[in-house]
């Protein structure tokens, strides 16, 4: 099976256990990823400031029109911020013909075509539906025995379309968690928004969102919260101590990639195929024990 | 006038059809896939906006058939065929085994011996029947039903031996017939939408969030709470009921279309509500009140109740509250206050899917995007499965197929 | 006929157990019935046979002592020359009757006392009974019909009913066909994707009435008058034709409401820019609208308006949406609103609504008042609440104001004194009634050679329907079906559905007619009421009473009857004090020999007896259903079933009374406003003429107590058992009926 | 006394300039946006109100509504919205032709998302590591020094766990550009002229 990867700004820097993650865990199950050579920036949630959409379109068009050219694989965007650009115009472009005939007009401004069908998917659509809860299950070396996780889709994992899974109450990753043999904790936050593209800029306003997934993690007794979008790893985890400033909370709590965990579970290396020694609240004790 | 009329569905279209061609003068094959007929009205505690019984009028329906010899009628038993033109159509008809003969005179020994219990799907899951059973207490055909799944069990064989009247048949099997027929009336009706669909109502997350369908069932004295409006958590009446307009109608990502009957249908059960519980308050949540002709009269009345209030919004979320209490979000449109309300009984007003959306038509068919059918040559939809509507346009339809139908078998 | 009759009782569901037979045997003998046979389950294929057998071998009169009548039809049907006799023992005498009683000391004797006396009464019954012979009318039975009214409903109930193969007479008052459709500039969406405005589709169905051999067009004309009864009516048109029909439809359609009323609301006629939704049709049909900057439409005016017409014209809303897409479609520019309370737009109709957003129309959403108009500067402003502003804003530059007045049905009010005699104030009755009256003088449609008036009588507004739930199309006169907005409003596609269904109906009235046999709700029934003229005293009970109209009366106040007008409820044998009215199979003489053949045990015995007469759609119904659900009542009550509430003669209560039953209760369907007696009018007669009975008790030198009339509805399965109680306490407080023993 | 309303010019501005903008037709002022939205409280009204200020021509409170821009693009409401708006792209359409319009409906994020756009136009991607210092130094000399030391724990905790390139100073070394920029540019410039409100 042979997969577009389109990494994202994100997973070239503050994600890049992720990335490092993600091509672990596709080794591992199989998987073929072709990075879309050349690829350029989604436009991300902020795109708006500074472009149009159509301008932001044109940024997920130009991605699109190269994997068509380059093989026409199904694109993987693990970032959810990329992946929901990208399905979006990629949507926009098989529903409007207008938008399609617009977006044709401008790819040739660089000599690109798009004639669509390109399908963009998630990560976890990819893990769950091509793959399977069972291939994923059978993969595990090391279950994840004891390790309470809450596992947090965040807001654009599977949204706006719910392709793959609801968008309301997404259970992808749970079950994903579970083949890991982690015990995965009821967690109402988990399709709610962590404060996404404005967090940095808004962290004030935003502060009670991350908060309360935060808190809800732990009065939950998780050891540790579960991710598949760098944004909201980050927000969580980065921003961490600056939100226990704001809220005056003592919040202590591991942010880590699902693929991370995957990694590891699947007998890989700590730091180099699970890459859980970039988590800055480190989840290693808890990990260290569980994955021995 | 030797060719019959096939009527798919014996609800209020497909009965309507039926009687209304057969006291024409001309032969109905009737075919209904549930042990009953009467269809999706049967269920329902009263009719707006009068509030009376809908066995009223079947009872006069079931005796015009009962009387009439030109109906054939085929229950427990589905279209899964059609072959031909109009004027010449060969309709394969599959029925599945009742276990139960004509013999049974309905004396309930059999559900006496038998100890297993499935979901009463005539109360729309919320009660527990025995696996031998009757569809329901006004039934017609007024017979007993084996459920398939303790056939082959000790509780089969102890239905069979309970039986005084040699009326157990569990060698019974799938029966296919072929019917011949000029035309066919497709009546096959509505399915009450998933509210399960419209995730943020969480509507698994509490037994107290239940069903317009489901609330006609809590109200009718053949219920499983006897007629009684309780709440299913503790089986208490509930102080603060809710209903929710438009809970996946008038929705592009659910049933685009207005399922009409909806808001008349909350303001006849908040009546049932305000009728046995003289302290319950209730609030009606709505977009716009779709109270069509004489309708407003009963929308009036029922505005005139102080304690039924209503809401101009669209709730966005169900969420828990404290000690079982449920707590609606929404933005009070004309206020722009946004609120959390607390409730404890919260009726989702579903809408109407056609069954033609669920399982089409075994023939060359147009449907709009909706999956509601439009008409063919010979082959007339008759109902729900047209449009949304009250049972008056079913019955209103019903006859106009009948019409068209006899006009293709009509001098030939 | 001669009969020969047999007695079939059934051992079966418990019966065997809990019954004496030998005793049943010997009472069936005391009441003529020596003929009696047994079985364990009668309604086997063996015990099925054995009455088959008899039947075969010249048995025509068959009683049968098993269960409900409501159950086990088919198998207890042995053709339309056997009268069937049902004796309901197993909901009846036992199911009502065992948990109780068992093991008390008197139990036994109690309940075997209580078959006794069904079996007695179904002998009698049985003894009384005749096979129907069908009316048959003089003439040759007409098939053909007349439909009344050329507009959209009219020309489809026509085309409809000619495609079905019978003659119809189309008769329309303009000198063209069409209607409101042919005042239409376009149609709002009806087909999918319900996006775009639909031609009206006039030509193509005048051509179609004009092509079909079987449609006579009478347009220009009217009707003069209507005499007859279906299968025999005789038509005379304002023209001078006439014509024989079998049944009419009548698809009059609508009127607008009378914008001249909203003057002061709505400023209607103070600026020739406020116009109606009927006025901006003509302006889009003459293409009058491309100079529209900016319009404004203003739902529910008059609608929904208790100063107005109270109830919803369901159409106006999507009318609005479509002469927005008009006047969007002559001019994308235009700004256009729609002001309204709810905007209804049910079923596939949300996606009007929601193309007409598409092209821009704006939607605000005021109050329950209107919104205010005025002129200013040559323009119109409108003030009016914003809901969703939630305040008070003003919308100027306006070009146009159309008000979406609401649809009244083409029809005159006739609401009879009768029906609103309960339940209402007398003035207000009788207010209602000259009105009626005075409109039907002014105006009628059919001008109906009827007894109780030349229309078709109409609830609360004028819309000529009965049951408009169950029976849409049930008017109160048989044979004459009404289709379209005169019915119920409703949009164009629709009407076209009802004016089908209503051609079936009556087609299917015209039928019935040949046959001889009654329409809905007693299809099928061949008996029907003969009179006994030589006794009649012309007091015009039967005449005014009849809930169809179908007795006519001659110049010295004789009835006469119009069997094919009938729906055989026995209203008129209710009513009449002479008795002299009879169906074959159902008589005064018959119920009333019934009650007396009740064995009423002595006084000292302390067994009282009580009689309750149940209306056999709906309490029969529930009662049986009350005893399948366990519930359990005195031993000491007797039911008898009536066809209606209506049917009940007072003789009836004289007979049991005085023959010593201690109480007697009707049962029967709810009346009033939202009546559900399926005879209209049967339930209420029966409580105005019981509230007159303490007359007849006077006489009898007894209490009123011992009488009473209860409402129950097929589902209050449960209040039967409370209802018997609380009257056998009466009773009891009452004590023993004094005639005991005469 | 009544407030005038309803003049068309600024919903029709709307419908015309503003990405997705016409969307605010359909809406049938059901609420769910408004109780939808994570950031509800913190709006004064939400997007079904904006939509009803809109279209009643309320051009001073929609245009200077911070609601406008404080979208976290959850896709929540446009999930739920039963007319299908897009109402995160209305939201954002809105922000956008408000800073054309020269209104800073959010003075941080407007900062950010330029400096984020200036790394597109110079590379085809986005620096994590220089967008945020880019928006920093935004704040002017003094400040932005004053910002990054702010910034510095989580800086240093970055680049401790490998997941920020170490640089010395905003735009020093420049990031690498991605081989079809000049195309991606011309692209872009294109598009821009497509816009709404951009045609002509």
């Amino acid at each position: 099976m042979t997969y577009f990867l389109y990494p994202g700004c994100s997973l070239e820097a503050g994600g890049s256990h992720y990335l490092v993650s993600v091509e672990a865990v596709a080794h591992a199950l199989g998987l073929t990823l072709k990075e879309i050579d050349d690829w350029n920036c989604c436009g991300a949630s902020i795109h708006y400031v500074g472009g149009t959409e159509l301008q932001t379109k044109t940024l997920n068009a130009r991605n699109l029109a190269l994997a068509q050219k380059q093989g026409g694989y199904d694109i993987i965007a693990p970032c959810s911020s990329c992946y929901i650009q990208m399905i979006k115009t990629a949507h926009e472009f098989e529903e409007e013909p207008k938008l399609a005939e617009e977006l044709n007009q401008i790819l040739a401004e660089g000599g690109l075509n798009y004639t669509g069908g390109v399908k963009v998917r998630h990560v976890l659509d990819v893990l769950y539906h091509d793959l399977g809860v069972e291939r994923i299950a059978a993969a595990v070396k090391k279950p994840l025995d004891g390790v309470k996780v809450a596992v947090y889709y965040g807001c654009q994992t599977t949204r706006p379309y719910g392709e793959y899974d609801s968008v309301e109450d997404p259970h992808t990753m749970d079950d994903i968690m579970e083949a890991l043999g982690a015990e995965v904790v009821p967690f109402e936050h988990k399709a709610k928004c962590c404060g996404s593209g404005i967090f940095f800029t808004e962290m004030e306003t935003c502060a009670p969102l991350a908060g309360g997934i935060l808190g809800e993690a732990t009065e939950k007794g998780a050891d540790m919260i579960v991710t598949a979008c760098p944004m909201c790893q980050m927000n969580l985890e980065i921003y961490q101590s600056r939100l226990n400033k704001i809220l005056g909370t003592e919040y202590d709590m591991p942010v880590v990639f699902v693929t991370q965990l995957m990694a590891l579970a699947f007998g890989g290396d700590f730091k180099r195929d699970a890459a859980l020694d970039r988590n800055i609240v480190s989840a290693a004790e808890v990990l260290k024990n569980a994955a021995a | 006038m030797g060719q019959s009329i096939l009527v798919v569905g014996g609800g209020m279209s497909g009965v309507s059809a039926a009687l209304e061609a057969a006291e024409a003068g001309y032969d109905v094959v009737l075919v209904e896939k549930n042990p009953y007929l009467g269809g999706r009205v049967a269920q329902l505690h009263q009719y707006f906006p009068k509030l009376c019984p809908p066995y009223c009028g079947l009872e006069i329906n079931f005796k015009r058939i009962k009387s009439n010899p030109r109906i054939k009628l085929y229950t427990m038993s589905e279209v899964t065929g059609i072959e031909g033109e109009p004027g010449n159509y060969k309709v394969t008809i599959n029925q599945l085994p009742r276990y139960v003969n004509e013999r049974c005179t309905a004396c309930g020994k059999c559900a006496d011996a038998v100890e297993a219990t499935i979901p009463s799907s005539f109360d729309y899951g919320l009660g527990q029947i025995k696996a031998a059973y009757l569809p329901h207490e006004l039934a017609y055909p007024y017979r007993y039903v084996i459920d398939p799944s303790i056939v082959e069990t000790e509780d089969g064989a102890k239905a069979k031996e309970a039986c005084p009247y040699d009326a157990v048949v569990l060698d019974d099997a799938p029966k296919e017939t072929i019917e011949e027929a000029g035309a066919i009336v497709w009546a096959a009706g509505w399915s009450p939408y998933d509210a399960s669909k419209v995730e943020y109502y969480n509507f698994n997350s509490s037994p107290d969030i239940i069903t317009n369908v489901q609330m006609e069932r809590l109200a009718a004295a053949g219920g499983p709470t006897g007629g009684k409006i309780v709440k299913l958590s503790n089986g208490e009446a509930p102080k603060k009921v809710a209903f929710i307009q438009c809970a996946g109608s008038r929705d592009v990502n659910h049933l685009p279309f207005c399922s009409t009957i909806c808001c008349l249908a909350s303001l006849k059960q908040a009546t049932y509500v305000r009728e046995q519980l003289k302290d319950a308050e209730v609030t009606i949540y709505f977009i716009d009140i779709r109270a069509m002709d004489r309708n407003e009269d009963f929308y009036t009345k029922v505005k005139a109740d102080e304690k039924i209030s209503f809401v101009k919004s669209k709730i966005g979320l169900i969420e828990p509250g404290e000690n079982g209490v449920l707590v609606l979000n929404g933005e009070n449109t004309t206020t722009g206050e946004r609120f959390k309300a607390e409730h404890d009984l919260v009726v989702l007003a579903t809408g109407m899917q056609p069954n033609t959306d669920l399982s089409k038509i075994p023939a060359d068919m147009v449907y709009d995007e909706y999956g509601f059918v439009q008409n063919a040559e010979g082959i007339f939809g008759a109902g729900t499965v047209r449009r949304p509507g009250e049972v008056h346009v079913s019955v209103q339809d019903g006859t106009s197929a009948a019409l068209k139908a006899i006009q293709v078998v009509a001098g030939r | 006929m001669d009969k020969n009759q047999a007695c079939y009782l059934c051992k079966g569901c418990g019966l065997g157990e809990a019954l004496d037979f030998d005793n049943l045997e010997e009472v069936l003998g005391e009441s003529g019935v020596s003929e009696v046979k047994t079985h364990d389950a009668l309604c086997s294929p063996d015990g099925v046979a054995l009455i088959q057998a008899d039947v075969d071998g010249g048995v025509n009169a068959v009683l049968i002592g098993a269960c409900s009548s409501r159950v086990k039809t088919d198998e207890f049907n042995f053709g339309s020359q056997v009268i069937v006799e049902r004796a309901s023992l197993r909901e009846q005498a036992l199911m009502c009757s065992e948990a109780e009683y068992e093991g008390e000391e008197t139990a036994g004797e109690d309940r075997q006392m209580l078959a006794a006396d069904y079996l007695r009464m179904s002998a009698v019954k049985l003894a009384k009974s005749n096979v129907p012979v069908p009316f048959k009318l003089e003439l040759e039975p007409e098939t053909a019909l007349m439909v009344v009214g050329g507009g959209v409903a009219g020309i489809n109930a026509a085309l409809a009913g000619a495609k079905a193969g019978v003659q119809v007479y189309l008769v329309e008052k303009e000198a063209a066909l069409g209607g409101f459709l042919g005042k239409m500039a376009k149609l709002a969406p009806e087909t999918p994707p319900y996006q775009e405005l639909e031609d009206t589709g006039l030509e193509e169905l005048v051509a179609q009435v004009e092509a079909d051999g079987k449609i006579k067009v009478y347009t220009g004309n009217t009707v003069d008058k209507t005499a007859g009864a279906p299968g025999n009516f005789t038509v005379t048109l304002s023209g001078g034709d006439t014509f024989r029909c079998g049944a009419i439809v009548q698809a009059t359609g609508w009127l607008p409401y009378e914008p001249e009323k909203l003057a002061d609301e709505l400023a209607y006629g103070s600026n020739p820019g406020i116009i109606t939704n009927v006025d901006m049709e003509a302006k889009a049909k003459a293409g009058e609208l491309g100079g529209l900057g900016a319009v404004a439409f203003i739902q529910c005016a008059g609608s929904r308006d208790q100063n107005h017409l109270p109830y919803c014209s369901a159409v106006c809303c999507t009318v609005s949406l479509k002469q927005a897409m008009m006047v969007k479609e002559a001019n994308p520019e235009a700004a256009v609103y729609v002001i309204y309370k709810d905007i209804r737009t049910p079923g596939q109709s949300e996606e009007v609504y929601r193309e007409a957003q598409r092209k821009g129309v704006v939607f605000i959403r005021r109050d329950e008042d209107y919104p205010k108009i005025s002129e200013s500067g040559g323009k119109l402003a409108i003030e009016t609440m914003d809901m969703t502003l939630n305040d008070t804003v003003e919308i100027d530059e306006l070009d146009m104001v159309v008000l979406a007045t609401g649809l009244k049905p083409n029809n005159p009010k006739v609401v009879d004194a009768p029906l609103v005699a309960l339940g209402m104030d007398q003035e207000a009755a009788k207010k209602l009634a000259a009105e009626s009256k005075a409109a039907c003088d002014s105006w009628s449609v059919l001008n109906l050679q009827y007894r109780q008036g030349p229309n078709l009588p109409t609830l609360k507004y004028a819309y000529p329907d009965s049951h408009f739930i169950c029976f849409p199309y049930e008017t109160r006169r048989t044979g004459i079906y009404t289709a379209g907005t005169v019915r119920r409003p409703m949009r164009v596609s629709q009407a076209v559905e009802d004016a089908t269904g209503a051609a079936l109906k009556a087609i299917q009235a015209a039928h019935a007619a040949a046959e001889g046999v009654a329409v809905h709700p007693r299809s099928g029934d061949m008996s029907f009421p003969e009179f006994a003229m030589q006794r009649c005293t012309q007091c015009k009970r039967c005449t005014e009473e009849c809930p169809f109209g179908a007795i006519n009366e001659d110049e010295k106040a004789n009835p006469l009857p119009n069997p094919t007008r009938c729906r055989r409820c026995g209203v008129c044998m209710g009513a009449c004090p002479e008795r002299i009215i009879s169906f074959k199979n159902y008589s005064v003489d018959m119920i009333g020999s019934m009650i007396k053949s009740i064995e009423v045990p002595e006084e000292d015995e302390e067994k009282p007896r009580v009689i309750i007469l149940a209306c056999e759609n709906d309490a029969l119904p529930a009662i049986d259903m009350a005893a399948r659900k366990g519930h359990k009542w005195s031993p000491y009550i007797r039911f008898i079933p009536v066809r209606c509430l209506g049917s009940v003669n007072l003789v009836w209560i004289a007979d049991a009374l005085s023959s010593g039953i201690d109480g007697v209760m009707l049962f029967g369907c709810r009346h009033g406003e939202d009546y559900q007696c399926h005879f209209i009018k049967g339930s209420e007669l029966a409580n105005v003429r019981m509230s007159k009975i303490s007359e007849t008790l006077d006489r009898l030198v007894l209490e009123s107590d011992r009488v009473r009339v209860e409402e129950i509805s097929f589902n209050e399965v449960d209040r039967v058992p409370e209802i018997i109680a609380e009257f056998m306490e009466t009773i009891e407080e009452v004590g023993p009926n004094p005639y005991k023993g005469f | 006394m009544a407030t005038k309303a309803y003049d068309k010019s600024f919903r029709e501005e709307v419908y015309q300039n503003v990405d997705s903008g016409e969307d605010v037709k359909l809406c049938m002022q059901c609420g769910v946006c408004g109780i939808t939205c994570p950031l509800r409280d913190e709006m004064t009204h939400g997007p079904r109100q904006l939509w009803s200020l809109i279209r009643a021509g309320k051009r001073d409170e929609v245009m200077n509504s911070p609601d406008i821009m404080l979208c976290t693009s959850c896709y929540s409401c446009k999930v739920r919205c039963p007319r299908g708006v897009k109402v995160i792209d209305v939201m954002h359409g809105l922000a956008h032709y408000a800073l054309e319009q020269g209104i800073v409906p959010r003075k941080e994020t407007s900062k950010f998302g330029k400096a984020f756009w200036d790394s597109i136009y110079k590379t085809g991607r986005v620096d994590e590591t220089e967008v945020p210092m880019r928006y920093t130094m935004m704040a002017g000399p003094i400040h932005g020094i004053f910002n990054m030391l702010e910034m510095m724990d989580i800086g240093r905790a970055l680049l401790s766990h490998k997941r920020m390139k170490f640089k010395i100073g905003p735009g020093l070394p420049p990031s690498k550009k991605i081989k079809g920029m000049k195309g991606l540019k011309k692209m872009l410039n294109k598009a821009k002229a497509m816009s709404p409100g951009k045609e002509g």
